[in-house]
């Protein structure tokens, strides 16, 4: 980039050739007090939360939420436009019945729904997030391909640049480095 | 007898053959995927592209003549009031099935071997519904009121839609499935968006998968929300997915129209439409599987899975036509009767005969696995389908319009040349569409079969 | 090698999305406004050919509107005066007037005036001025208050929502016909009593229906 | 609603025609901006369509529109009010009473006159069709020299010295003159030019019935049959219902004895002998399928079974079930003495009318259901063939057409048109420019009867001043104008000369006017006596061997005077269905002999001259017969007419008008396709139109109930209820209905319905409301036809309304199926929906290529339809919101029973149709609707149909069952 990247180490990575190899890594960060670290992986790995200690994803709930809401929406948009704003007689059938409000308060609950499971998933992550300090690592884009990496916060306390290093390298990462930005 | 003994890996080998094949390592499907549409595009696309574009040309001068002159343009007359538009319409709907299916359902049900091929069937689905949407827009007689479908508010009007009609439904069904797929295609694109990310070159594609990517580096809070993410999508489109040819089916289903007003609709309709999109797949699947080189990633054993799915569903399709005469007979109302034996025996004779033989006999052929394993066959197998259940919607609509109560308003529907232009057209965009994707978005998912590779190699 | 985006790419995308969403917010509230009969065709004054003051005749003369137009009560349409009607008082009132030059020669030559229509309804709309009056609708609840123009002006939206407004709940809007077309009549009790009453007598039920209007 | 923008644009529009402008300019600059209405009613739905959601920021550059009103004022008329005149339409000998509907200064719609003896408030098909042709833009549109347009001016000037001597050579041909004034000037002419002659000719005329008259009474007389009275009818190829008599007031008549309220009430019988299926036919009890050329021998052979004829061979030629067909009819009209009555038919020679006069007088019909007036004894084929070997011989110097198109439609053998390039000066007035117009040396524009004052005499004798409702549109002058400025007839204007004609006071005058009556003339009635001696010895007319051929006027066009009315081109014909054509007629035995199917080409031979026709079967044709309807394959006609169909007149010789022996008959290559707005003919077993008998009635009551079955109804919903204020409903008759298209054109030209045209109705798209739907039943030899006025059933659960997504369709609180024209998208779910299929879509711009002047018909209370939406019927809603708000300002709560009629319900002479409130028990259609014969056509699908339908009644003889 040309605009100078602020020299401040934000943390180190750790490089691993295999899913197991990461975590067995992690489990041995974290017996050491390590607490703030991350994994960037090409696909999901199995035991990750676990072992990073994450709590379960509350997307869960956002939906179901987002879902009720839905279906509030549509029935009520169907019993005022049908009942209240311009009640018209059709088909001998009355202005208003659940009968016929049913397949499209489906219909508003599954949208609402699936857009709370797509933004929340963005939120929650904090997407859009174009830049990001560890992208300034040379071995990132591994992560996207076929490499596993640990990354340690330097904000961690029990971070040093040379004990985490060697701590990373113990521990059979091909290859340790510091990133900043 | 020796030779007659099965020993144990070849039983092993038999009943789950791998789902990756030729050693490939997580490298080497990153390689492949992303290779595609990196490589510098082949003459051939150019071709291609040319004879389809062209075609989508050819679409979008149809629709400006039909908005210019009307629906006069078209062979639709009284009483056939539907005909090639709305058979069209079915037709795309249906086939925009398959994609969500696979992903949705398949994943519910943790089938593996979906993952090569959900991201190119969930982008069919796409197009698919893409060019459905076109008949229900441009069938009506005064398009530029097609906005009056919607709940827009009208502080002039103070006029609002009619929740009874089940054509409304289906606007809200069908937009509503449109989005999610939509949605869902794009969560599932993420991570590979990123791997091509960083593995452009140049600026531009930097930029631009950088931003279509937003960031994406798949760590492990990144891939906690995701997953919960698309379970819940999964979770979501599986109702969706049969919801939505289940509320195409009210449009006939819901009306007074023998032929039309039947409780069988919504599953039969449902079968119909996996059916046929797991036909459209393998029309595409085979052909992007061969022309780029994809054996080892989309195996033998994912194109005999769907020749059995479109079996099950073939069968399922054929039991419904069945019922539908079955019941028609034993309701004693002579209307049904009529219906049903005018079909089978009335001008439109031909078209009930050959949706039969495309529908339920083609099929059966799936029974051996000589069939289900030769990719010629079940090409071959998988357009006769298609134009197969093209007929099954024809038949629907134009046989139960054309001789209904009275037979004083008894008519016949020819196609015009614009009928016939207009689905060709479509069928020109869809291909479009889909050759425009096959080239600059990765057609298989790659995170998801590297994920299935470990679990592979894992041996579980 | 580093980053493709800069660090500040986080803060601009931010903005760009918030923006972008508020300007599609503040776009649909605009048409949503603007797009309304009510903001976009009253206070339509067209110039007339001939300068006619309804100020003047039905105000400060307090000419009665019927005097003019007198199929109000007999037609759907309330005509616009034959040159007669005007040519009736003109050939004495200011018979030289230059403003009248059009209004003489029209008589002279039995060609019409080219009056310019300031209320106007689609063609598939089917008011009805006979049954308006006599039901005892002002013309004041239409044309608002005619007798203080110079200028003749639309002074409601009449867009359909507007009329359906009066047919769901016509009584503050009802009189006793004979007051129809005193414009500024000033009720002495309140106004949706004597409407309520005068439904009751004359079982006033005014359609919202379709075929009410459309035909 | 005036808009003036699009008024100036529509002149525009036509300004390329300077009659147009003189017109506009010279007849009624006053309602200029309401006719355009129309124009702009369209314009406007297309322009609201256009604008898109836009519609706001097309209001910011609002258009100027214009009004303009009177410059002065015009006594009672209120613009925008519809005024009402009466007049009278002619057709041949015969005349109708008519109401036209004018709106500021247009004729838009044409009523049957109530208190005419010939209408009794009905208009015929033809009737309501003729103000089509007084906006056709292809009329005549100025006085033309040769090829140069000239003036009358100019012609005056030639007339003046060209008339000087005592009319040596000069001749003037003119239709059958009805008109008293037009006989008065005729009368002068002819002493001005004691030389001169004047003949008459109509090619469907009434010859063979005053040369039948002469032979049984030794003088012409006119036949009024008085069918209310006849409990027994005998029609011989004489389609009273229909074509071959002024069938309005026999209708309603025939029809009273038709509607059986109770099992008691006494229904008379039909038998009908012919050879086509004729509107009499499908009305008969008893049907008998014979050739034209055999009728006269089968009254022969009656009347010999009656006693009154001597033994003789005409039985032998009679089959044994003819035979035994004809000794039940004749036990049942001796049973009937007096209260019995036969009727031959146009057709039929001479012999078979004095027959028939023989048989009534036997029976005792004169003066019961026979009477007799007075009529002149002109044969008008004689005349003309005498005119026509004149002018062979160059004996005729002038010859002055007034009207008719006698280079198209006299006998062949004529040869009339090559004949009449022997004619030094041709002189011919004309609607539009025809076959005729082509030769005449002076072209000049005839006047319309609805814009030009006249007079007619019906064939009862009640006379009626026609008054004109605008000024002539091409300045067109009448027949009499014409014969009063050739003769000088001290009269020249036509309102002197018919003003003349009658005199009297100013007071009666006007009552004669408004009337549509004038009392002055009074009918002799005559008592004949047959002499039978004379008949017995006049040969019957020799048997037909081989195919014969018969002529019949078409119901679309009649003697081809309609082939330019677009309307009458696109009602389907009653029987056929067939519209923009004429077929040759034959029965499926003949088709087989002759090895033809319907569509295929015919070469037909007769008397030396031959027609390429496509033939067209038709169940219950008899056998070895042909049928040609006339008036098709015009030559020279305005655009819509022209090419349409195939000429038969080249076989029509002046000795075989009615029916002629071909010689020979054969397929040849090449096939035609029809446009039929019906194309299947059988009821498939399905319970549509429910047929009773009175045997059947009189044993059970309920009969019509048990056909339809019981169904338990019941809906998912709490269904509204329908019991304040008025509910329209409507009850249909199908024992009055005779199938005749009334109805539908009546619809047509009050809902401003278009024309599609031939390509479109075989496509499936005409936008007709009302349909008539006929069905065939029995076998394809001897089939019966049953009609069913379809149209909205304003059902109470309407399927349509459901379907709807944008609500464009929906119930008013009066049961009214609304439809919304301009909120509909157009999706056609309703159609689809619907399950009588009665919605009609807008495939394309109908009103595009309209001339506007043809615009000027449209009727303003109803809005014209844009490409792109549904119609359909609506009960007249216009006619029922006029009448409601018309009951307001008179504040009257309740609206009278009657007081408003449909369009179809006013013009139907079988007063089959029936609308009103079924909310008052005390109105008409509540009791029709209480009836036993009572039914809703698929009532079990609950849509609950405000429409029913009242089962046909027919009344066999038991004999014959």
């Amino acid at each position: 980039m040309p605009e100078a990247v602020s020299h401040k180490v934000q943390g180190m990575l750790g490089d691993f050739p295999t899913p197991e190899a990461l975590l067995d890594a992690i489990h041995a960060l974290r017996a050491k007090g390590y607490s703030r670290l991350d994994a960037l992986t090409p696909f999901p790995v199995h035991g990750m939360e676990e072992a990073l200690g994450e709590n379960p994803s509350r997307l869960g709930y956002i939906v179901a939420a987002a879902g009720l809401a839905g279906a509030a929406a549509a029935l009520l948009l169907q019993w005022w436009t049908g009942a209240v704003a311009y009640p018209l007689v059709i088909g001998g059938k009355p202005p208003f019945a659940f009968e016929f409000s049913i397949p499209i308060t489906f219909e508003l609950t599954v949208l609402f729904s699936a857009f709370a499971a797509v933004l929340g998933l963005l939120v929650l992550n904090g997407l859009p997030e174009l830049y990001h300090p560890v992208m300034n690592a040379s071995r990132f884009a591994g992560a996207t391909d076929d490499r596993f990496l640990l990354v340690v916060d330097a904000a961690d306390p029990a971070f040093h640049l040379e004990h985490t290093a060697e701590l990373l390298r113990a521990l059979g990462s091909e290859h340790t480095e510091v990133f900043e930005g | 007898m020796a030779d007659l003994a099965i020993r144990p890996q070849d039983m092993q080998q038999e009943l789950n053959p791998p789902l990756v094949t030729g050693g490939l390592s997580y490298r080497d499907i990153t390689e492949k995927v992303s290779g595609i549409c990196e490589s510098k595009t082949p003459r051939s696309w150019y071709i291609a592209i040319g004879v389809t574009g062209s075609l989508t040309a050819v679409l979008g001068l149809m629709l400006a003549y039909l908005v210019a002159n009307g629906i006069g343009v078209w062979g639709n007359n009284s009483p056939v009031g539907w005909a090639w538009d709305i058979t069209n319409f079915v037709f795309w709907i249906g086939i925009g099935h398959a994609g969500t299916l696979i992903s949705a359902i398949l994943f519910l049900f943790r089938q593996r071997w979906r993952t090569s091929i959900n991201r190119a069937a969930e982008a069919m689905t796409l197009f698919a519904v893409a060019c459905a949407g076109i008949f229900p827009l441009f069938h009506v007689g005064r398009p530029w009121r097609a906005y009056w479908l919607f709940p827009v508010p009208n502080t002039d009007l103070n006029m609002w839609q009619n929740f009874r009609s089940p054509l409304l439904w289906d606007v809200f069904a069908v937009s509503t499935y449109a989005t999610v797929s939509a949605l869902f295609w794009y969560v599932g694109l993420l991570p590979d968006l990123a791997t091509l990310r960083d593995r452009a070159r140049s600026k531009l594609r930097q930029w631009v998968f950088g931003f279509l990517s937003l960031g994406w580096r798949g760590s492990a809070r990144h891939w906690k929300h995701y997953e919960a993410a698309y379970l819940i999508l999964a979770g979501l489109s599986t109702p969706l997915v049969l919801s939505v040819h289940t509320i195409v089916s009210f449009d006939f289903a819901v009306s007074v129209i023998p032929g039309w007003h039947t409780t069988i609709f919504p599953p039969y309709f449902v079968a119909g439409a996996i059916f046929s999109g797991f036909a459209m797949v393998i029309t595409l699947m085979v052909i992007a599987r061969q022309v780029l080189r994809l054996e080892n990633l989309i195996t033998l054993k994912h194109l005999d899975n769907m020749c059995k799915i479109i079996l099950a569903t073939g069968s399922i399709v054929g039991y419904s036509y069945a019922v539908e005469f079955f019941t028609a007979f034993f309701s004693g109302n002579p209307y049904e009767r009529f219906t049903f034996l005018n079909r089978a025996t009335g001008p439109y004779a031909w078209a009930v005969w050959t949706m039969f033989t495309c529908n339920v006999f083609a099929p059966q052929l799936f029974w051996f696995k000589k069939i289900r394993t030769s990719v010629p066959a079940m090409f071959a197998i998988s357009i006769v389908v298609n134009i197969g259940m093209w007929f099954e919607r024809f038949v629907i609509i134009v046989t139960s319009l054309h001789r209904d109560y009275l037979p004083a308003s008894w008519g016949y529907f020819r196609p015009t040349v614009v009928d016939v232009l207009t689905f060709t057209g479509s069928i020109g965009l869809f291909l479009t569409l889909f050759l425009l994707f096959a080239r600059f978005l990765p057609i298989i998912a790659v995170s998801e079969v590297k994920s299935v590779l470990h679990a592979q190699n894992a041996g579980h | 090698m580093g980053a493709i985006f800069p660090k500040s790419a986080n803060g601009v995308v931010r903005l760009a999305a918030g923006a972008l969403l508020l300007a599609a917010g503040a776009s649909i509230g605009l048409y949503a406004y603007f797009s309304q009969p009510r903001v976009l065709d009253t206070g339509y004054t067209p110039v007339q050919p001939v300068p006619y003051s309804h100020k003047l005749h039905a105000g400060n003369l307090g000419m009665d509107c019927r005097y003019c137009h007198f199929t109000v009560e007999r037609a759907a349409y309330a005509a616009i005066p034959p040159t007669e009607v005007c040519m009736n008082c003109h050939v004495r009132v200011k018979p030289q007037s230059a403003q009248l030059q059009l209004v003489r020669e029209s008589y002279a030559r039995g060609e019409p005036v080219a009056w310019v229509k300031v209320h106007r309804l689609p063609d598939y709309v089917y008011f009805n001025h006979q049954a308006h009056v006599s039901a005892g609708v002002s013309c004041v609840s239409c044309h608002g208050r005619v007798d203080q123009m110079l200028e003749v002006k639309q002074v409601q939206p009449l867009s359909m929502a507007w009329c359906l407004e009066c047919h769901r709940n016509p009584a503050p809007h009802l009189r006793p016909v004979e007051l129809v077309t005193k414009l500024d009549w000033k009720p002495d009790r309140d106004p949706t009593q004597i409407g309520r009453e005068i439904m009751e007598a004359k079982h006033i039920a005014p359609p919202v229906n379709c075929s009410g209007c459309h035909r | 609603m005036k808009t003036g923008k699009r008024y100036w644009r529509s002149l525009g529009e036509l300004s390329d025609t300077p009659q147009f402008r003189e017109w506009l300019h010279r007849e009624f600059p006053e309602n200029a901006s309401e006719w355009t209405n129309h124009a702009s009613r369209r314009t406007m739905l297309r322009l609201m369509a256009a604008s898109f959601g836009l519609a706001g920021l097309a209001a910011c550059r609002r258009p100027t529109e214009h009004i303009f009103p009177l410059a002065k004022g015009v006594e009672d008329y209120v613009p925008g009010n519809p005024l009402f005149y009466s007049t009278a339409f002619a057709l041949g000998s015969a005349a109708f009473g008519l109401h036209v509907e004018t709106h500021d200064g247009r004729p838009t719609k044409i009523e049957g006159n109530p208190n005419h003896p010939a209408s009794l408030g009905a208009a015929s098909a033809f009737a309501q069709a003729s103000i089509l042709s007084l906006y056709d833009p292809d009329r005549t549109r100025s006085v033309r020299q040769g090829r140069r347009r000239s003036s009358w001016e100019a012609f005056g000037e030639f007339a003046k010295d060209y008339f000087r001597d005592d009319g040596d050579g000069l001749r003037f041909l003119s239709g059958e003159v009805i008109s008293p004034s037009l006989e008065a000037v005729q009368q002068h002419a002819l002493q001005r030019f004691p030389r001169a002659r004047w003949i008459e000719y109509e090619p469907v005329s009434q010859d063979q019935a005053i040369a039948g008259a002469e032979l049984a009474f030794g003088r012409a007389v006119r036949s009024h049959y008085q069918l209310e009275k006849a409990d027994v009818v005998l029609a011989l190829d004489c389609d009273f219902l229909g074509l071959d008599a002024p069938s309005l007031a026999y209708t309603r008549a025939f029809a009273s004895r038709r509607k059986v309220s109770a099992p008691k009430s006494e229904m008379n019988r039909l038998y009908a002998v012919e050879c086509n299926y004729s509107l009499t036919g499908a009305a008969a009890d008893h049907r008998l399928q014979m050739r034209a050329s055999k009728m006269a021998l089968f009254l022969a052979a009656l009347a010999a079974e009656l006693k009154l004829a001597p033994e003789m061979p005409a039985r032998a030629q009679l089959s044994d079930a003819e035979l035994r067909w004809l000794q039940a009819v004749a036990k049942d009209l001796a049973a009937h003495r007096g209260r019995s009555l036969i009727l031959a038919g146009p057709r039929q020679p001479a012999v078979a009318h004095a027959w028939a006069h023989a048989l009534n007088e036997l029976l005792g019909n004169f003066g019961t259901t026979v009477r007799f007036t007075a009529a002149e004894g002109k044969r008008q084929v004689e005349q003309i063939r005498e005119l026509a070997d004149e002018m062979a011989a160059g004996r005729v110097k002038t010859l002055v057409i007034l009207g008719g198109n006698p280079a198209y439609d006299a006998p062949a053998d004529l040869d009339f048109s090559s004949r009449l390039t022997k004619v030094r000066t041709v002189i011919r007035l004309g609607l539009e420019e025809d076959e005729t117009s082509a030769l005449a040396h002076w072209l000049l524009p005839e006047a319309h009867y609805l814009e030009s004052w006249g007079d007619v005499r019906a064939w009862d004798g009640a006379v009626t001043i026609q008054q004109p409702m605008v000024a002539p549109l091409f300045g067109g002058r009448t027949a009499a104008e014409v014969a009063a400025m050739i003769s000088g007839y001290p009269y020249q204007r036509a309102y002197d000369i018919v003003r003349n004609r009658w005199g009297g006071a100013e007071a009666a005058w006007r009552k004669a006017l408004h009337d549509g009556l004038i009392a002055t003339e009074q009918v002799e009635e005559v008592k004949p006596k047959t002499r039978l001696d004379r008949i017995l010895a006049t040969p019957l007319p020799p048997s037909v061997d081989g195919i014969e051929i018969v002529f019949q006027p078409d119901a679309s066009v009649w003697d081809g005077r309609f082939a330019n009315n677009g309307w009458l081109q696109e009602a389907p014909d009653p029987i056929t269905k067939l519209t923009w054509d004429n077929a040759a007629l034959l029965a499926p035995s003949t088709a087989r002999t002759l090895g033809v199917k319907s569509g295929d080409m015919l070469l037909i031979e007769s008397a030396g001259r031959q027609i390429r026709i496509p033939a067209m079967i038709l169940p219950g044709h008899a056998a070895g017969s042909i049928t040609l309807p006339l008036g098709y394959g015009r030559t020279k006609c305005g655009r819509v007419g022209r090419g349409v169909g195939f000429n038969v007149y080249p076989l029509r010789t002046s000795n075989a008008m009615g029916f002629a022996a071909a010689s020979s008959v054969r397929k040849i290559p090449g096939s035609h396709r029809f446009s039929l707005t019906q194309e299947h003919h059988s009821m498939e077993g399905r319970p549509i139109v429910l047929e009773t008998t009175m045997e059947e009635l009189r044993k059970d009551p309920r009969a019509v109930e048990k056909k339809t079955g019981r169904h338990e109804l019941f809906s998912l919903y709490k269904e509204p209820t329908y019991d304040q204020g008025n509910q329209w409903g409507m009850a249909i008759d199908l024992s009055a209905c005779t199938g005749c298209n009334a109805c539908l054109l009546a619809c047509q030209a009050e809902n401003n319905i278009p024309i599609v045209g031939k390509a479109q109705v075989a496509r499936g798209r005409e936008m007709h409301w009302i349909r008539l739907d006929r069905y065939f039943e029995g076998s394809d030899e001897e089939p019966s036809i049953v009609f069913q006025p379809m149209a909205c059933q304003q059902c109470e659960n309407a399927p349509c309304e459901n379907v709807c997504p944008v609500a464009a369709t929906s119930h008013s609180p009066e049961g009214l199926n609304d439809m919304a024209y301009n909120r509909c998208i157009g999706t056609r779910y309703c159609a689809n929906n619907c399950p009588y299929k009665v919605r009609r879509f807008n495939f394309l711009d109908w009103h595009k290529d309209l001339d506007a002047l043809q615009k000027n018909q449209y009727n303003p209370d109803v809005t014209v339809r844009m490409r792109g939406v549904m119609e359909k019927c609506n009960y007249c809603v216009q006619r029922i919101q006029e009448a409601k708000i018309k009951a307001k300002a008179e504040s009257r709560r309740a609206l009278r029973d009657g007081e408003i009629l449909t369009a179809c319900q006013q013009t139907c002479p079988a007063e089959a149709i029936v609308f009103g409130n079924l909310n008052d028990p005390n109105s008409k259609v509540s009791k029709l609707k209480k009836q036993a014969r009572n039914y809703q056509v698929l009532a079990e699908l609950n849509v609950k149909p405000r429409t029913s339908y009242l089962a046909k009644v027919r009344n066999p003889n038991p004999e014959l069952a």
